[in-house]
């Protein structure tokens, strides 16, 4: 069932606000990034390791708090995106909150990596959702991941959030949506679930 | 009229307002938020008119239990966001419950209006003290006190022993 | 309240409000860091530069640019009220616990009873936002947070009962003049009662079951976004700070120490600090109970504690007079 | 990567063990950690509540220093043969194209043409010489296996353990020639041998004796076999050292 979702837009605050306060404004962005973790895969395992004791990305204020998507402000989705998950991570990455950014965490969610040629594989996860950093490694180092979230650090510092930066960063995506993205995995329905065709 | 005279007359608005929303409301939920309300601007009324301790009880035990236990019990029974067709009242009936609404509210008007700016009460030296009323309840009223007392513990080891029977019965069965 | 100016209104309200943003603010930043090492980590280093200092503000920055989601089948009115109807009461607990005899925001004559009473009408916020949300995990959480209030707020009235019966008052200032250093044995079961039932009444860990993110998500906070949801949040640490300040003044004699008539303010939020920083403390250690285990514990123990307090306190006031 | 065997620091080896001991030396009878919760314990564990035992260990963690690394204000202590980036060298690169056709991923594009040397002799014959034109390496989809590096016969493939290279798009991620070329400067001396190993094949070659000046072509034996080895040292009673601790 297609849903058609609203164009979301900025504050008034964000979008009219002159340039000093914009600086005061990514400053907040930038260092509270509340991220929610889509674990897939292996990558995911990196992941929990950059969130712990030896590398603690809590010290650049990515705070793995949110349980759910409505108060996160960061995606890493983290391991290998499979075309039934994908509907999953389209309509999770729609619930949460404008301002928002993803970070695609290793070759699986970059462009599906040993999985290439699957045939159940979504070959990136770019391809349902807009990604803003792409962190390479198989699974990366957790050091890497840090890498890619100053990455993003600099990229949030530098932008001006406007309802047009926005339409533009959904213009190649916004199109298909989340359901779309599923195929019936039985041709015909009148037979019914796979099992019972067999009896 | 003092600036107290004000906020009594908006408080007292207020109360009026949402215990008349609390009843003709088709939410259940907000029904029962508009109660809330409601007994919330009573404490206040008590309160601007020097009652502190009778409005902070108020506060504690209506809006702080009661009106909690009745959302508990509204949430228990699925309360669907939105009006509620099925469990709305009649015409008929709503008349008759504005009729005797309105009937009871004449009646207390006729009763208070004509004792208004007979006798008044200056509210800025406090006559009535927490440690009045403690007196009063434990002195002058205590027995009444504690016959409501042993009433309540009547019904709470009645609601206890009822619960008690309810769960044997399900055991054995 | 009648001797009062405008002018001196004005200005301890001011005084209340800053108070009421920046003590959440240094609990939250507390609780930051010293989970942090507690964990073996080090916690925010990098926004505002020396340690993250300014890692809640950067927070809060970010949350006012947030979206402000509604969801489609959410009762709207409800949903967008219920973060103010969370946080408007502490706001008002917040006014009337004293730091020291004078520094109050208001004076009440029952203020440790207004306390609670306001205390208990914070609840209703939570109830608001688990229904008004339209979400399963949210009602979950909402009826797991109003059990939880109805059972703890029992314990908590009765022993706060038992120390208003061994000072002679209601008002919060009258029980910490009043209090001595013998109260510590004396009213040690009740204290610990308090403290326990304060917990629960926080919602905090272990008794954080309302909000338990392996089971219902994020309970009733679960659909809201952006500066309703910090509201939300702000209330949490200012129940911290309203209860680890409260059970200083009950318990803990306020602003009794060395130097009491200059610094006793300063002594009333050392001790409310230290009570934080044991909230916290739990937080990090303990996991989190069941929903039935905490009933138990409130009925089982709490209450009957409380009604043992009450009388050890009555025979003990009644033997000294 | 003939020189380059793999043997296992003796180190290395002991990590893995797991070491019970707390840091630091302190009596094993304090656990305040343990995972039996104190029952049945012995020591401490067992007198204290497991609540207690909780809250001990946490406020023991806080009296000690956090091991955090501080990754962007102080360099990663990278494990040896970290694999972070495969660089090139290209003047060794003769687009054999084994790497890319061994790569799982396919992820290694090499374009080349072939080139005519003129004959360095008079009247010689002009040889031909593959010249590489592209070789890239999409990092998006490469899964660090490290077949390429294996499997390339001349050494043109290296690991780096360069890890900072994460970009805002991703078709940044496909490194052409000129970045994986710069990647070589990363890449660190092999790990030295163990001492009593076999010397690496290149080193023995190296330190043979030169051959003998050819025969000019009117003097050449007849038959079309190889010219005879130069003599060695008796090879029939000494023979090939095995490697010291050998891999088999």
């Amino acid at each position: 069932m297609p849903v058609d979702l609203p164009m979301p837009r900025v504050g008034p605050l964000a979008e009219h606000a002159p340039r000093p306060i914009k600086v005061v404004l990514n400053w907040g962005r930038r260092y509270s990034l509340w991220v929610f973790n889509f674990g897939l895969a292996c990558c995911a395992i990196e992941f929990i390791a950059t969130s712990m004791g030896s590398h603690d990305f809590i010290r650049l204020g990515v705070i793995p708090f949110a349980p759910g998507p409505r108060q996160a402000d960061l995606m890493v989705v983290s391991g290998t995106v499979t075309d039934k998950m994908a509907p999953a991570i389209r309509r999770l990455y729609d619930q949460m909150p404008e301002p928002k950014y993803v970070i695609s965490f290793g070759a699986c969610s970059n462009s599906g990596g040993p999985y290439w040629d699957s045939y159940c594989v979504t070959k990136g996860v770019d391809q349902i959702i807009p990604v803003d950093v792409y962190v390479p490694g198989c699974p990366p180092r957790p050091e890497a991941l840090l890498q890619g979230i100053i990455r993003l650090q600099e990229k949030i510092a530098a932008e001006s959030l406007s309802g047009a930066a926005l339409r533009r960063k959904y213009a190649a995506h916004r199109t298909p949506s989340a359901a779309e993205l599923s195929r019936p995995l039985l041709l015909d329905a009148r037979h019914g679930p796979a099992g019972q065709v067999a009896r | 009229m003092t600036t107290r005279d004000i906020v009594f007359v908006v408080v007292g608005v207020i109360t009026a307002l949402s215990g008349l929303l609390a009843v003709s409301t088709r939410h259940v939920v907000h029904a029962a938020l508009w109660l809330l309300v409601c007994l919330g601007s009573l404490a206040g009324c008590y309160i601007v008119l020097g009652q502190e301790l009778v409005g902070i009880v108020q506060l504690l035990v209506y809006v702080g239990a009661i009106v909690v236990l009745v959302l508990f019990a509204l949430m228990l029974t699925r309360a669907p966001i939105g009006p509620q067709p099925d469990i709305d009242a009649p015409v008929w009936q709503r008349v008759v419950a504005a009729l005797l609404g309105a009937a009871t509210t004449a009646l207390v008007a006729a009763a208070t209006l004509p004792v208004i700016g007979q006798q008044s009460v200056d509210l800025d030296t406090p006559v009535v003290t927490t440690q009045q009323i403690a007196s009063a309840i434990f002195g002058t009223w205590v027995w009444p006190f504690e016959l409501l007392s042993v009433l309540l513990l009547v019904a709470l080891v009645g609601a206890f022993a009822v619960s008690r029977v309810v769960l044997a019965r399900r055991s054995r069965s | 309240m009648s001797g009062l100016t405008w002018l001196e209104v004005v200005l301890r309200a001011v005084a209340v409000l800053a108070a009421f943003l920046v003590l959440p603010l240094l609990v939250g930043q507390t609780e930051h860091k010293v989970m942090a090492h507690m964990q073996g980590r080090l916690g925010p280093m990098y926004a505002g530069g020396f340690h993250g200092w300014a890692q809640l503000l950067a927070d809060g920055i970010k949350f006012v640019q947030k979206e402000d989601v509604v969801p489609a089948r959410a009762d709207r009115s409800a949903f967008r009220l219920a973060p103010g109807v969370a946080l408007v009461p502490y706001l008002v607990a917040l006014a009337v616990i004293p730091l020291a005899p004078g520094v109050v925001g208001a004076k009440v004559d029952a203020s440790a009873l207004l306390v609670l009473a306001v205390i208990g009408v914070g609840i209703i916020g939570t109830l608001m936002a688990g229904w008004a949300s339209a979400n399963k995990y949210s009602l979950l959480g909402a009826m797991r947070a109003a059990a939880q209030l109805v059972s703890y707020e029992l314990p908590m009235v009765l022993v706060v009962a038992s120390v208003a019966l061994a000072a002679g008052t209601l008002s919060l200032v009258g029980i910490a003049q009043a209090w001595t250093p013998w109260w510590l044995l004396w009213q040690l079961p009740g204290a610990l009662v308090f403290f326990v039932a304060g917990l629960a009444e926080l919602q905090r860990v272990p008794f954080d079951m309302p909000v338990a993110d392996s089971e219902i998500v994020f309970g009733p906070y679960t659909e809201y976004t952006g500066l309703r949801f910090a509201f939300f949040l702000l209330a949490e640490y200012a129940g911290i700070v309203v209860m680890a300040l409260l059970f200083a003044v009950l318990f803990l004699g306020g602003w009794a120490g060395p130097w009491a008539a200059t610094v006793g303010w300063l002594w009333t939020l050392l001790k409310g600090l230290v009570l934080a920083v044991v909230v916290i403390w739990f937080r990090v250690s303990w996991p989190r109970l069941r929903e039935d285990q905490l009933q138990r514990l409130a009925w089982v123990w709490l209450v009957p504690i409380a009604l043992l307090q009450l009388a050890v306190t009555a025979v003990g006031v009644v033997m000294m007079r | 990567m003939t020189g380059n065997l793999d043997r296992p620091d003796p180190d290395d080896l002991e990590r893995p063990v797991v070491d019970l001991s707390p840091p630091g030396g302190a009596p094993s009878k304090v656990k305040g950690g343990e995972p039996d919760g104190g029952r049945g314990g012995s020591g401490l564990s067992g007198i204290l509540p497991g609540i207690v035992q909780g809250l001990a260990t946490t406020a023991r963690t806080m009296t000690r220093h956090t091991h955090t690394a501080e990754y962007p204000d102080v360099r990663p202590q990278l494990p040896p043969r970290s694999r972070g980036v495969i660089a090139l060298l290209d003047e060794n690169c003769t687009s054999c194209m084994l790497c890319a056709r061994e790569c799982p991923d396919w992820c290694i594009y090499i374009d080349s043409h072939k080139e005519e040397l003129p004959p360095t002799t008079e009247g010689g014959r002009a040889r031909q010489r593959n010249v590489l034109d592209r070789f890239a390496i999409d990092y998006s989809l490469c899964m660090y296996c490290g077949i390429c590096v294996e499997v390339c016969p001349f050494d043109a493939l290296f690991w780096s353990p360069e890890f900072e290279y994460a970009e805002l798009d991703i078709h940044d991620l496909l490194h052409e020639k000129p970045r994986l070329s710069q990647w070589m400067a990363t890449v660190p001396a092999p790990p030295a041998l163990d001492p009593g190993s076999a010397d690496p094949a290149e080193v023995t070659a190296a330190a043979k004796p030169a051959r003998p000046a050819r025969p000019v072509r009117g003097e050449r034996a007849p038959g079309p076999g190889r010219p005879s080895r130069p003599p060695r040292a008796d090879p029939q009673q000494t023979p090939p050292v095995p490697p010291a601790d050998g891999d088999v």
